[in-house]
């Protein structure tokens, strides 16, 4: 299903979802830049408060029917707003056809519903998102550091990450 | 077929290999039937003794003595020279080399060279260990693999304690090794090892039985336990077929199946490959032996080679005719059967997977349990319609 | 056929549990995955695998390193088939510049991803061999899999970490005798396949070791992102070689292998099929070879434009993905890499529990990890 | 602890009118069986361990010089670091090597074992095995190939033929820059 009849579908279900428009070229860029360029995928902004039951229509509905969760991860912007995106990469087995969801969510203390009781692949992936980035997911049934060492204090990834030296660096 | 051209390397080879051959059966022919004469010259040294009124008990004490210090240096040369040839057997059926560098021509100082680094290592007790069972298993699976060559035949008359009830002491005796693996699983306070041991308890405990009902028939046959009548009722060839020596593998349905069920439940017994579930390299980290290092790791490492060059000298006695065979002397004859079925447990363990522990139960007890049974039947009517 | 435990009812028999750890060290993780094993006798009631013992951070490193410099990171990914991460992030980087590598550097890529594939399944084949006890495979495997690191040495200069791919095209064009050397490769990779199924596939101690063990349902492979051979395994035919094809796989015919019933034997069986369908497609694309320049026009300094793309291809290990936002900087804003080894070892705690403890080892080599991949 | 013979050997030898020789031809013997049966333990990180793998493969045969890779540390007395040492797997590389009989070696392999290589920036990655263990040997390359890490080990046994029983071997300095 091409992106504009996907989007139109998911809107009757739920209103309050806003489809992210492709960025355009910026008047002043230098020339050898050439146009922006984001793949000719639908990519849906949905508040986290609704994400929970966005996601279980767009995994039950046969029309969608997005059962395959490819990624889940998360990037920090400071630059226009401080805000976090936590962006979900869903697939269709059955109709092959993705779709991107980002999420955005302020950089302090933000937290996001699991989606862990419907792709079972997101348990390590989301884990991996808190411990990067310090997003915390509730209902998620063990939200541990996955990558790090349990006693490291600090989210990494984070643009604004000062890394201390310990005695294992130079 | 065209004949492959050797290139100059296996021209070497196969010229050195036929030089060591031609030595061994040069030195063979030589020595001749040197235990029998042994003997007879230790008749006229008691004579001798017996005159100078030096009492008999100190004769015995020194024929003791003596045999024992050559049966232990016959069989640490014998162990050394095994773990060597695994390594080299190993490496040439994968492709590769193996030891080249120790001591010259293909490496054959090897074992030394591992034998004395073992010695000098630090000997660690680990910290939450038992002490006394983590030392005292390697002696418990030692000793008993020394003490089954009192009643092995190498030859005719080449045999330290001819023992009416041989085949039983061998395996009595044997059984005690398994307690050792079991001291070691349990004293080196690790978890792999201690899982290692228990499933070595298991493993040989269900093996020991169909091992010994497979070598009933051979005594009803042979009407006795004495491992040397064994061998000369074996030596006589059989009466309608007059090149064929009546061997116990050559008998129609019964020979087949005991050599069979004997020599894999000999593999299981000695805990290699289709059966090393005991100290499962991929598995167990290194299974009972994980804690032990240097000379008491030697001991676990010698007793295992030292039991399977028993497993396979007892093959070769009860079922290829120990010591039989034309031209060459008799314990040449047994030293070539008893390496030749060493070979095939070296080949076991290179090729064969491992099995997993509940299939290897089921596979004891559930198919070779049975046929040693149905062997023994088939046997007794054989013995009754003769 | 996972063995329940039964518990002797009523009986006074106090039996509590032994927690072991399959830990960092251990001769069959694979590198340095931890499982900390709940067990009962031989029996596991709960696993939890554990990872980051090789976390190195990449997609941090990622923001200071240029488009060009990631190549040298992207090849410790999967170490074992270096040649797909830099195919990965070589489209990723060209989506963004919407350039198009010219014809013969997609027919190269395709050459060196497929004998690269045949190499990792290699080094699968002799691990897999020693997890379950055979020790030869693995010397048999690693014996042709230094072939192949030969016609790499000779292309690329390299035996693990190439740099071959590089963005718009390859680096330099084939050797002049190289076409034929791989032609030799291939027919003496052809008749050792018999010689493997003599020496594993057909051997019942193997079969009754894998056959039945580990088996993941369907639904379980989807639920669990499960990608490449351990779908395959379980009888899905997903392969992204068919189904968005890119640099020129729509050209190639080969076959995709399904297995029937997921468990260790079907994904074994799966990569061994898959290394002669490789075989043919490298066939393929070395009699179809067309002449021409190896390189896109590419400028000195890459500063691809605003905007953000997923790139994905199939290696060895399943669907491996590059997610990047750029912001027109000659450094990448952000790079997410869907690592198919991290995917596939979640499912790894639901599928053990029931298992013994030797099929702990079988399972999680049938999955293929590499922990590269796993922790970047 | 108590001293074993060979610790006292030197004291008594070297006060002998021939004690020199003792020590020497001692030496050269526990030398030579030191050196030509080196068991290193199965302990790979990242991608150089591949290529330690490819040394004890058919073609590159490791096991020419006596050398069996030994799955627990108690029977190894080498230790390969091969690959990157990531600050959670310090911890327990410092304790494998604790693990290990006495006469024991380091081979620090590859440039991210050596001092952090390509992820010299990275913050979760130690930067060279030798500020947690003391090493022997240090092998340059990415991964090295497995002529570099046999020729290492070459390096190594010529190191252990210069020991001696009479001297206490000295641990090479740990690099502590902070």
């Amino acid at each position: 299903m091409t992106p504009a009849s996907l989007f139109s579908t998911i809107r009757t279900h739920i209103s309050d979802i806003r489809e992210i428009p492709a960025p355009e070229a910026v008047a002043g860029a230098p020339a050898h830049e050439g146009k922006p360029y984001r793949d000719p995928l639908l990519f849906v902004d949905c508040p986290a408060s609704k994400w929970l039951d966005l996601a279980r229509f767009l995994k039950e509905d046969p029309q969608l029917d997005f059962d395959f969760l490819l990624m889940v991860t998360a990037a920090d912007y400071l630059a226009p707003a401080p805000k976090m995106d936590v962006i979900y990469l869903l697939f269709s087995m059955k109709h092959r056809h993705k779709m991107f969801v980002k999420l955005s969510v302020p950089r302090e203390g933000a937290s996001v519903p699991s989606v862990m009781g419907l792709w079972k692949t997101a348990d390590w992936q989301e884990r991996e998102v808190y411990d990067m980035y310090g997003i915390r997911f509730d209902g998620h049934l063990n939200l541990k550091r996955i990558l790090m060492w349990d006693g490291f204090t600090g989210w990494p990834m984070r643009k604004d990450y000062v890394h201390i030296p310990d005695r294992y660096d130079d | 077929m065209i004949l492959p051209v050797w290139t100059i390397g296996q021209k070497r080879a196969a010229g050195v290999l036929s030089g060591v051959i031609a030595a061994a059966v040069g030195i063979a022919l030589a020595v001749g039937e040197l235990p029998v004469r042994i003997a007879q010259i230790w008749e006229s040294v008691l004579g001798l003794a017996a005159k100078k009124a030096v009492p008999a008990i100190v004769m015995d004490i020194a024929s003791m003595v003596i045999q024992c210090s050559v049966i232990i240096g016959f069989i640490s040369v014998a162990v050394m020279f095994m773990v060597w040839w695994e390594r080299k057997v190993s490496a040439h059926m994968q492709s590769r080399l193996g030891p080249m560098e120790t001591g010259g021509w293909h490496g054959w100082a090897q074992t030394i060279a591992d034998a004395i680094k073992l010695l000098l290592k630090e000997d660690i007790v680990p910290e939450h260990a038992s002490p006394w069972v983590h030392f005292l298993a390697p002696v418990v699976t030692f000793v008993p693999a020394f003490l089954c060559y009192a009643a092995l035949p190498f030859g005719d008359k080449t045999i330290s304690v001819d023992l009416d009830v041989g085949i039983l002491y061998i395996f009595a005796i044997s059984g005690i090794s398994v307690l050792g693996i079991i001291m070691a699983g349990w004293g080196g306070g690790n978890k792999y090892s201690m899982l290692g041991g228990l499933r070595a308890a298991a493993q040989s405990v269900s093996y020991e039985i169909p091992r010994v009902l497979s070598v009933v028939p051979i005594l009803m046959i042979a009407g006795s336990m004495k491992l040397t009548a064994i061998a000369a009722y074996q030596s006589e060839p059989v009466s309608w077929l007059p090149f064929l020596p009546k061997w116990f593998i050559f008998y129609p349905f019964i020979g087949q199946v005991s050599f069979l069920i004997f020599l894999i439940c000999s593999v299981a017994e000695t805990n290699r490959t289709p059966f090393d579930i005991a100290e499962a390299e991929s598995e167990l980290v290194a299974g009972f032996h994980t804690e032990y290092s240097g000379m008491k790791f030697s001991f676990f490492f010698l007793a295992e080679y030292a039991f399977v060059f028993l497993s396979s000298g007892m093959t070769a006695a009860l079922f290829l005719g120990g010591g039989s065979g034309p031209l060459l002397p008799s314990w040449f004859w047994f030293l070539i059967k008893t390496f030749a079925v060493v070979f095939l447990f070296l080949w076991f363990r290179w090729t064969f997977p491992r099995m997993r522990v509940d299939r290897l139960m089921e596979f004891c007890w559930k198919f070779l349990l049975p046929w040693s049974f149905v062997n023994i039947l088939v046997t007794g009517a054989w013995l009754i319609l003769r | 056929m996972t063995t329940e435990v039964i518990k002797i009812k009523g009986a006074d028999l106090q039996t509590e549990e032994m927690i072991l750890n399959l830990g960092p060290q251990h001769p069959s993780t694979h590198g340095v995955l931890r499982v900390i094993l709940k067990l009962d006798g031989e029996v596991i009631i709960a696993a939890e695998p554990e990872v980051g013992y090789l976390h190195r951070g990449t997609e941090k490193l990622a923001e200071n390193r240029t488009y060009p410099q990631m190549l040298v990171i992207s090849d410790r990914w999967d170490y074992l088939s270096a040649m797909s991460n830099n195919l990965v992030w070589c489209l990723a980087v060209e989506k963004l510049l919407q350039i198009k590598p010219p014809e013969k550097a997609d027919h190269l890529r395709v050459i060196m991803v497929e004998l690269n594939r045949i190499a990792s399944h290699l080094v699968f084949f002799g691990t897999y061999g020693i997890d379950i006890g055979a020790y030869t495979p693995f010397l048999h495997a690693f014996r042709e899999r230094e072939k192949i690191l030969d016609l790499f040495e000779e292309v690329s200069g390299a035996r693990m970490t190439y740099n071959y791919i590089r963005i718009g095209g390859v680096m330099a064009d084939l050797p002049a005798d190289w076409v034929g050397k791989c032609r030799s490769f291939l027919e003496w990779m052809k008749d050792r396949f018999p010689e493997y199924d003599t020496l594993l596939t057909g051997n019942p101690i193997f079969q009754d070791r894998t056959k039945g063990i580990g088996v993941l349902s369907q639904a379980q492979a989807i639920t669990y992102g499960v990608t490449g051979p351990n779908l395959r395994g379980s009888g899905i035919n997903f392969d992204l070689r068919k189904d968005e094809p890119y640099c020129s796989y729509e050209k190639f015919k080969f076959d995709v292998p399904t297995g029937a019933n997921g468990d260790c034997w079907d994904r074994y069986w799966v990569r061994i099929q898959e290394m002669k369908e490789s075989v043919k497609i490298v066939e393929q694309a070395l009699d179809g070879l067309p002449a021409g320049e190896t390189n896109a026009k590419v400028p000195r300094i890459l500063r691809p434009p605003m905007g953000e793309t997923y790139a994905q291809i199939e290696a060895p290990r399943g669907s491996l993905g590059i997610y990047t936002i750029s912001d027109a900087n000659d450094k990448p804003y952000r790079v997410h890499v869907r690592a198919p080894s991290f995917i596939n070892l979640t499912m790894l705690q639901e599928i053990l529990v029931g298992q013994k403890v030797s099929d702990v080892v079988a399972t999680l080599g049938s999955i293929d990890i590499v922990l590269g991949e796993v922790d970047r | 602890m108590e001293k074993s013979v060979l610790d006292r050997l030197p004291g008594i030898a070297l006060n002998m009118p021939g004690g020199k020789v003792i020590i020497s031809t001692a030496d050269y013997f526990i030398n030579w069986s030191r050196k030509s049966s080196i068991w290193p333990m199965t302990f790979g990180l990242a991608c150089c361990a591949i290529e330690m793998m490819g040394s004890y493969a058919s073609r590159f045969d490791f096991d020419r010089f006596g050398v069996i890779p030994r799955p627990t540390p108690r029977q190894s007395d080498l230790m390969i670091i091969a690959g990157t040492v990531v600050k959670k797997m310090a911890p327990m590389i410092e304790r494998l090597y604790h693990q290990m009989p006495e006469p024991r070696w380091v081979i620090s392999m590859g440039a991210c074992a050596n001092k952090g290589g390509p992820y010299y920036d990275s913050y979760s990655v130690c930067k060279g095995v030798d500020k947690i263990i003391p090493v022997d040997i240090y092998i340059p390359g990415c991964p090295p190939r497995p002529e570099a890490l046999q020729y290492g080990m070459m390096e190594l046994m010529k190191k252990i033929e210069k020991m001696s029983i009479a001297k206490k071997p000295e641990l090479p300095p740990l690099s502590r820059v902070r």
